[in-house]
């Protein structure tokens, strides 16, 4: 069982439920960044080693005995990218958000289903 | 084991705040709980030997979004404003 | 030769640069935007022909100057540059086509378009999981941003949906990444491949394809993907829904090697799914852009299906297949995208606006046709070979939905079709723009050169077969000419063409040949009676009559079903120009093409040909399979408007326009009649166990007595001859059922009779209502004055269809009967004979309420029919009477083409023909009956004195008025005794049925249609339910 | 109601079929994977760099970074483009109180010295172009906040050329070393120097500047017409 991953997928729960039960527009965005900071948790989760320390070089950790010292900096190497697609969705999302209430001057989800069928 | 200790600390606040994002009624409020969950989550990565993860995080997943959030919340208000007058 | 991640750096490079270029001036943006994309397409170009003509091997890029796994690299081969050549070219004339936009708008849009470009290049050729990742939400979020292209609010909340849809996706993408790292230690999916993945490691395959597949936008999980393609402009919705789909769908492609087999079959038929409710759902839809949408959809999942079907066939099949789809998709919808764009109109019955304009209308007519999978577009092919593998790897449920789902797509794509060409212009038309213009007809001419190079290389079918769309391309070339000329012209082509097919390699080919050649030669001449330019009817009618002839040399099912299909197109079309003829043409349409599934997969179904001879030859040593069979007649029967698919006869040839329903009549309904023969000629020898032509032939026995009785009841005389034709044409399906020499004989000498006297008589009906403009009988009388020359084409002709003495009908039915009794049909035969009592009924209607009685009052001055109607009259009467007086004519041809198959039952001496029941000889009945008639007109002519003339409505009322004159008619519901006595029978049944399962069809979609409610948060909800689901389906 | 439940539902089953199988079954490593393990042990003789994170965001996966990069980017633009032109700034009813502005003039060259520092030293330490460019965007943020505006333009052009240059030196890498994005177009330099892991510093830089203008152009975008 692993602590921290368990942590992940219960915000990964939390996040879309709030996605999918909330109605006003600023909730279900917060819901999906919850969702994302509970992916990251997750990804984190998965490189780390029980007992080792950050992936970098120095004077504790000597190049050749790197391979039993650190954890995994893959998985460290693809959140900092997710992180950043992260926040530049969120922010895009929140611009349609402001553009639909100028529009409609409503943040309600419900107010936004003139399309259908 | 400290560790542990630590994470589930850390866990139950981040779970609890995660609650009070989904559930407050006031969206300013909402938007600083869900920064205290990425907040903590860097933390978490601190325990987990992933210092740039972590100064990430605390950066652009709680700084930085949490900013973003509340400039397009002050945008919306100032939208009511304008249309109240 | 330039690395291909030139690509990249350049539209990154200048992307980065090119708000900084645009504080200079806009032209300078302008021009490195379309460098760029420029750039990309012959760079890319350049590396597909080393690929396909150089055998260049494969190209692998490695970043940062290490190998595959530890950095990422990128994968370009002919496969990947196949995908980019079309998405790059696309995506420049989709910008092209923008200009106008792009000039005037926010510099971010050029910025995001060229990006969006580049994440579609990156996605391709990337090879590594998380990079795709990254590449994937490049390509999202530049979509997502321009989505508000057209800044309306439709757009914006279409986009927001899209968006909350994009990131769910995602996160199920990034997980299935991380855990697929966590489970084989890799990220590059060459080394995934090989390693090894544990049961749990299964879950993390899933959620990574599950979140392409929804990419792919899979029913019901794609609520929001309709949205978008409704709200966004068209320019942008083109690329959404073919530049981003082909990427993902590469993507999806890319991943399949890593995926287990039984998520692969999931993915099948969710993509079979996918296609069929899309297209049924498409059917209630009346918005152009959203109709695109539900169509791209069903492209899409077509398309996922046929990459997991093909996944073990033979390579040039997953290239013709999954490539013909590919293209076809492309190309269509792109095309048809971006002349709603042009046409601005959100109504498809508006677009008839598109009229006003020759080429775009021909534009929208090859992107329809081409979605359609109407030959000879790619989609065509692909459809052929796909139900071939189908029926051969046994998954017939799926070959059944994907071809109840293309039936749809013809349904609401030809209903679309028929409503443009055929609806009064209401619409203003819209001021056309120069660029829009040309990168839409640059499409229509890729799809043409595709359409060539298919039928070329792939096939190397020879210019005889091509012949059929190369005279529409030529007639349309000089088209300006009048019509007379291009009559002249199209005749002297089609005996050029007989000439030339003639030297045939069997008699029975001739015979055909004759029928169709020589009698639609003859029933050109009365289109000669065309006056200004009739632009667009010699090219089809070509078409048709080139196709015809096509049908009888065909060696192989492809060329058969090429030239049915080119048949089926051009009569379609020819329906089409009919005046009130938009329902009647896509009943037509609708019928033919469920007609021609069911042969499609009868053909797939039966054994391989061998050798080169004609089908009529070859078939006879070939054991076709009961489903074959069963297949093929239904589809042979309904083209020839057996009792229950006949529905769409009598609106055909009654709404066409006058000289094109002789045409259909007399020699289109002939070639469902030659395709039950080229049955029947495999029955001869192996004739199944259970003899399922016995119940043809019933069914052939029921057409004509059904079709006699709704012939007696028409007003219409075009569709009273329809019916009679329905009628005419069951005999010949009856009699070529008892598969005997009789049996066959009376077939051929019934269909080369009702060639001749139903040509004559849809001509004259043509020539009366050219001068009448009427068509119900009720508002003619006496005309026989007026129009004595039709008259007696009329009355010669209905000697001939009824079997009286002395003309060849008689002889017709002499055989039929003496086929029947002594085939042991006895019943049947009884019922026939029966029918020809009630044929008595119609045709003594026709010639009684036309030419005898009252002359109206406004027929006065009316002349006769005009000279070109005449000619192919008479032409016609003397056909039958030669082989009225001279029998041997034609019965000693028939006989010996009859003995090739079953060895002769009759004799031939002198001019009797001799069978176990008796003999008839028609030199001597023909003279007998002369001087039987003409001594009693003699002798009538001499007694009958002058007679009272009275008006016809000279009846005096008791102070009021009928409220509708023609009941007073007496020519008026003449049966309706008849009718009453048929109590419940004389009920439309069989129209009720289609009429309701037609209506149980739109409810159904309609109901089916109320999920996409509108509310992005339902779309969420909609995709993790459809996750679950899969997964728990899957089993994984 | 009904979309409660069903939204229940599908919240349950996805936890219970899909995410609990693979929480159970994925225990934490315990050694290295052989792709973590390579850049372990190649990883300072093939890059210089003691940051194994930052060697593999900069180069080994840089074409990932450029992409993130790029997406940061077409995000700003597509706000840009979504929030539309501005209207002209109204100068504040109140102005910052001059304190806080001097404050503030004093304070910004330290955050940016700060951010630099952290971009630069990516390769060696933790931390690297993204915090580096958040802490310099904060530091602009904190302008905004005290309406001394800047002329958005300069941003414009330090976005356009740190991005522009970015992509150049990684084709140099093609011409000069291995392939897109090769770092060793530069000396490796001495192991745990600042100036080493060839052109990584340079390359974080270039993506610190890119990553910070690139945030302050979206919260530019979003902070809307006053």
């Amino acid at each position: 069982m692993n602590l921290v991953m368990t942590l992940g997928f219960l915000l990964v729960i939390i996040g879309l439920w709030a996605m999918l039960t909330q109605k006003n527009l600023i909730k279900i965005i917060i819901g999906f960044s919850i969702i994302d900071t509970g992916v990251h948790l997750i990804i984190v989760s998965i490189g780390y080693i029980k007992g080792r320390t950050a992936p970098i070089l120095d004077a504790s950790v000597s190049v050749a005995d790197a391979a039993n010292k650190i954890v995994d900096p893959i998985p460290s190497a693809l959140v900092l990218t997710a992180i950043v697609i992260g926040l530049a969705v969120t922010a895009l999302m929140l611009t349609f958000v402001i553009k639909l209430y100028q529009k409609n001057k409503s943040l309600s989800i419900d107010d936004y289903q003139e399309l259908k069928w | 084991m400290l560790n542990t200790v630590f994470i589930i600390i850390l866990g139950s606040i981040m779970l609890v705040a995660a609650f009070l994002a989904v559930y407050i009624k006031n969206l300013v409020s909402s938007v600083i709980a869900a920064g205290i969950i990425s907040l903590l989550a860097s933390l978490i990565y601190l325990l987990l030997a992933a210092p740039d993860v972590a100064m990430t995080e605390a950066a652009i997943g709680s700084g930085l979004t949490t900013v973003v959030f509340l400039l397009a919340l002050k945008n919306i208000k100032q939208k009511e404003e304008d249309t109240d007058d | 030769m330039v690395s291909p991640i030139y690509i990249l750096i350049l539209s990154l490079a200048i992307g980065f640069l090119l708000s900084v270029i645009d504080k200079t001036n806009r032209k300078f943006s302008l021009t490195a935007f379309y460098g760029v994309l420029t750039f990309n397409v012959l760079v890319i170009a350049d590396w597909f022909y080393r690929f396909l003509f150089l055998g260049v091997p494969t190209l692998t890029i490695n970043t940062a100057g290490f190998r595959a796994p530890v950095s990422i690299n990128l994968q370009l081969g002919v496969q990947e540059s196949f995908v980019l050549l079309f998405t790059n070219l696309i995506g420049l004339f989709a910008a092209i086509f923008l200009y106008k936009k792009f000039k005037e708008s926010n510099i971010s849009s050029l910025t995001l378009y060229l990006i969006l470009i580049m994440g579609v290049n990156g996605l391709v050729m990337t090879r590594d999981l998380f990079n795709m990742y990254v590449f994937l939400e490049i390509l999202s979020i530049s979509t997502y941003s321009l989505t508000s292209f057209g800044k309306t609010g439709k757009s914006l909340s279409a986009g927001f949906k899209y968006m909350l849809a994009g990131v769910t996706a995602s996160t199920f993408f990034l997980l299935g990444v991380v855990f697929i790292y966590y489970f084989s230690g890799n990220l590059n999916i060459d080394f995934i491949q090989a390693s090894q993945f544990t049961n749990y490691g299964s879950i993390a395959l899933f959620l990574l394809s599950i979140a392409i597949f929804i990419e792919l936008k899979p029913f019901p999980a794609n609520g929001w993907a309709l949205d978008v393609y409704e709200a966004v402009d068209s320019g942008i919705v083109s690329v959404i829904a073919v530049v981003n789909s082909a990427a993902i769908l590469f993507l999806f492609y890319k991943i399949m090697p890593i995926l287990p087999e039984r998520f692969l079959n999931v993915f099948g038929i969710a993509g079979v799914i996918t296609f069929l409710f899309s297209n049924m759902l498409a059917l209630k839809q009346k918005k152009a852009k959203r109709l695109l949408g539900y169509s791209s959809i069903g492209q899409v999942g077509l398309l996922v299906a046929s990459l997991v079907f093909t996944a073990n066939a033979p390579q040039h099949l997953i290239y013709l297949i999954v490539g013909g789809f590919f293209i076809n998709h492309l190309i269509s919808k792109a095309g048809l995208f971006w002349l709603s764009g042009i046409v601005k109109h959100e109504n498809i019955s508006d677009w008839n606006v598109l009229r006003g304009n020759r080429s775009l209308l021909i534009l929208f007519g090859i992107f329809l046709f081409a979605l359609a999978g109407i030959p000879p577009f790619a989609g065509f092919w692909a459809k052929w070979e796909l139900v071939k593998l189908l029926v051969h790897s046994k998954m017939l449920f799926a070959l059944s939905a994907i071809l109840l789902g293309s039936l749809f797509e013809i349904i609401f794509l030809f209903r679309w079709f028929t409503l443009t060409v055929k609806s009064d212009i209401a619409a203003t038309i819209p001021r056309w723009d120069a660029s829009k213009i040309f990168s839409t007809s640059f499409l229509g001419v890729i799809a043409i050169f595709f359409a060539a190079m298919i039928m070329k290389v792939y096939y190397g079918f020879s210019l005889i077969h091509i012949l059929p769309v190369l005279a529409v391309l030529v007639i349309d070339i000089i088209d300006f000419l009048p019509s007379k000329v291009k009559g002249l012209l199209s005749l002297l082509a089609v005996l050029a063409y007989g000439y030339y097919i003639y030297p045939f390699e069997s008699n029975i080919q001739l015979f055909f040949g004759i029928i169709f050649i020589v009698g639609s030669a003859v029933n050109i001449i009365s289109t000669l009676n065309r006056t200004g330019k009739s632009e667009g009817f010699y090219g089809f009618l070509l078409m048709m009559i080139f196709s015809f002839g096509n049908l009888i040399i065909a060696t192989n099912y492809l060329e058969f079903f090429l030239t049915w299909e080119f048949m089926t197109i051009s009569s379609f079309l020819l329906i089409l120009r009919g005046k009130q003829a938009q329902k009647a043409s896509l009943m037509y349409m609708i019928f033919s093409t469920a007609g021609a599934y069911l042969m499609m997969v009868g053909f797939a179904f039966a054994p391989q040909l061998m050798g080169n001879s004609p089908l009529v030859i070859s078939l006879a040593n070939v054991q076709l399979p009961l489903i074959s069979i069963i297949l093929l007649s239904i589809g042979f029967m309904i083209k020839s408007g057996s009792l229950g698919v006949h529905i769409w006869l009598p609106e055909a040839h009654a709404e066409a326009e006058a000289d094109v329903s002789s045409f259909i009549s007399a020699i289109l309904l002939k070639a469902g009649v030659f395709g039950l023969l080229l049955v029947g000629i495999s029955y001869v020898k192996f004739a199944p166990s259970f003899d399922i032509f016995y119940w043809v032939g019933w069914i052939g026995v029921l057409t004509a007595i059904v079709g006699a009785f709704l012939a007696s009841f028409q007003e219409d005389a075009k569709r009273l001859l329809a019916y009679s034709s329905m009628s005419q044409v069951g005999y010949i399906v009856a009699a070529i059922a008892m598969v005997s020499h009789l049996g066959w004989v009376s077939a051929l000498y019934l269909a080369f009779n009702h060639m001749m006297f139903k040509s004559a008589l849809f001509i004259a009906v043509a020539g009366i209502y050219y001068r009448t403009h009427t068509r119900n009988m009720y508002e003619m009388g006496g005309l026989i004055k007026k129009m004595p020359l039709s008259y007696i084409t009329v009355l010669i002709s209905i000697i001939a269809v009824s079997g009286v003495p002395p003309l060849s009908g008689f002889g017709a039915k002499w055989l039929i009967y003496t086929a029947f009794i002594s085939n042991g049909w006895y019943l049947q035969a009884g019922v026939l004979f029966f029918a020809s009592a009630v044929s008595f009924l119609y045709l003594y209607r026709i010639i009684h309420s036309i030419f005898l009685g009252q002359l109206k009052y406004e027929h006065q001055d009316i002349k006769e029919a005009p000279v070109w109607f005449i000619i192919p009259q008479y032409i016609f009467l003397g056909g039958i009477m030669a082989i009225s007086a001279f029998p041997n004519l034609i019965i000693k041809p028939l006989n010996k083409i009859a003995m090739h198959y079953f060895g002769s039952s009759i004799r031939i001496d002198g001019y009797s023909i001799f069978s176990e029941l008796g003999h008839w000889d028609g030199h001597v009945v023909m003279l007998v009956t002369m001087g039987a008639f003409i001594v009693p007109l003699l002798i009538l002519l001499l007694l009958v004195g002058k007679t009272q003339k009275v008006k016809q409505f000279n009846i005096v009322y008791a102070a009021e008025r009928p409220e509708s004159p023609q009941t007073t008619h007496v020519a008026h519901n003449m049966y309706a005794h008849y009718r009453k006595a048929l109590g419940g029978w004389g009920k439309p049944r069989i129209w009720n049925f289609w009429h309701s399962a037609s209506e149980w069809t739109h409810s159904l979609a309609d109901y089916f249609r109320h999920i996409y409610t509108g509310n992005g948060q339902t779309y969420v909800l909609h995709i993790i339910l459809y996750v679950v689901v899969i997964y728990i389906v899957m089993g994984v | 109601m009904i979309k409660q439940v069903l939204s229940l539902v599908a919240i349950v089953l996805l936890a219970a079929l899909i995410f609990a199988p693979m929480l159970i079954n994925t225990p934490l490593h315990t050694s290295l994977t052989p792709l973590a393990n390579y850049y372990a042990t190649q990883g300072a003789d093939d890059l210089g760099a003691p940051n194994l994170v930052t060697a593999i965001v900069v180069t080994y996966r840089g074409l990932d970074t450029l992409g993130e990069v790029t997406v940061l980017f077409i995000a700003t633009a597509g706000i840009g483009f979504l929030m539309g032109k501005k209207k002209k700034l109204i100068t504040p009813k109140r102005p910052a109180s001059e304190l806080l502005q001097n404050g503030a003039s004093f304070l910004l060259p330290i955050i940016i010295l700060f951010g630099v520092y952290i971009f630069m030293h990516g390769h060696l330490t933790p931390g690297g172009g993204f915090q580096g460019g958040v802490v310099i965007a904060s530091g602009i943020l904190f302008m905004m906040l005290i309406n001394q505006d800047w002329s958005h333009n300069v941003f414009l052009f330090l976005e356009s050329f740190s991005g522009f240059f970015y992509v150049t030196i990684g084709a140099l890498g093609i011409v000069l070393a291995g392939g897109f994005l090769d770092n060793r177009i530069l000396p490796l330099g001495t192991f745990g120097t600042i100036f080493s892991a060839g052109a990584i510093p340079l390359i974080y830089s270039l993506i610190g500047l890119k990553v910070g203008t690139e945030l302050v152009g979206i919260l530019h975008a979003m902070r809307g017409e006053e």
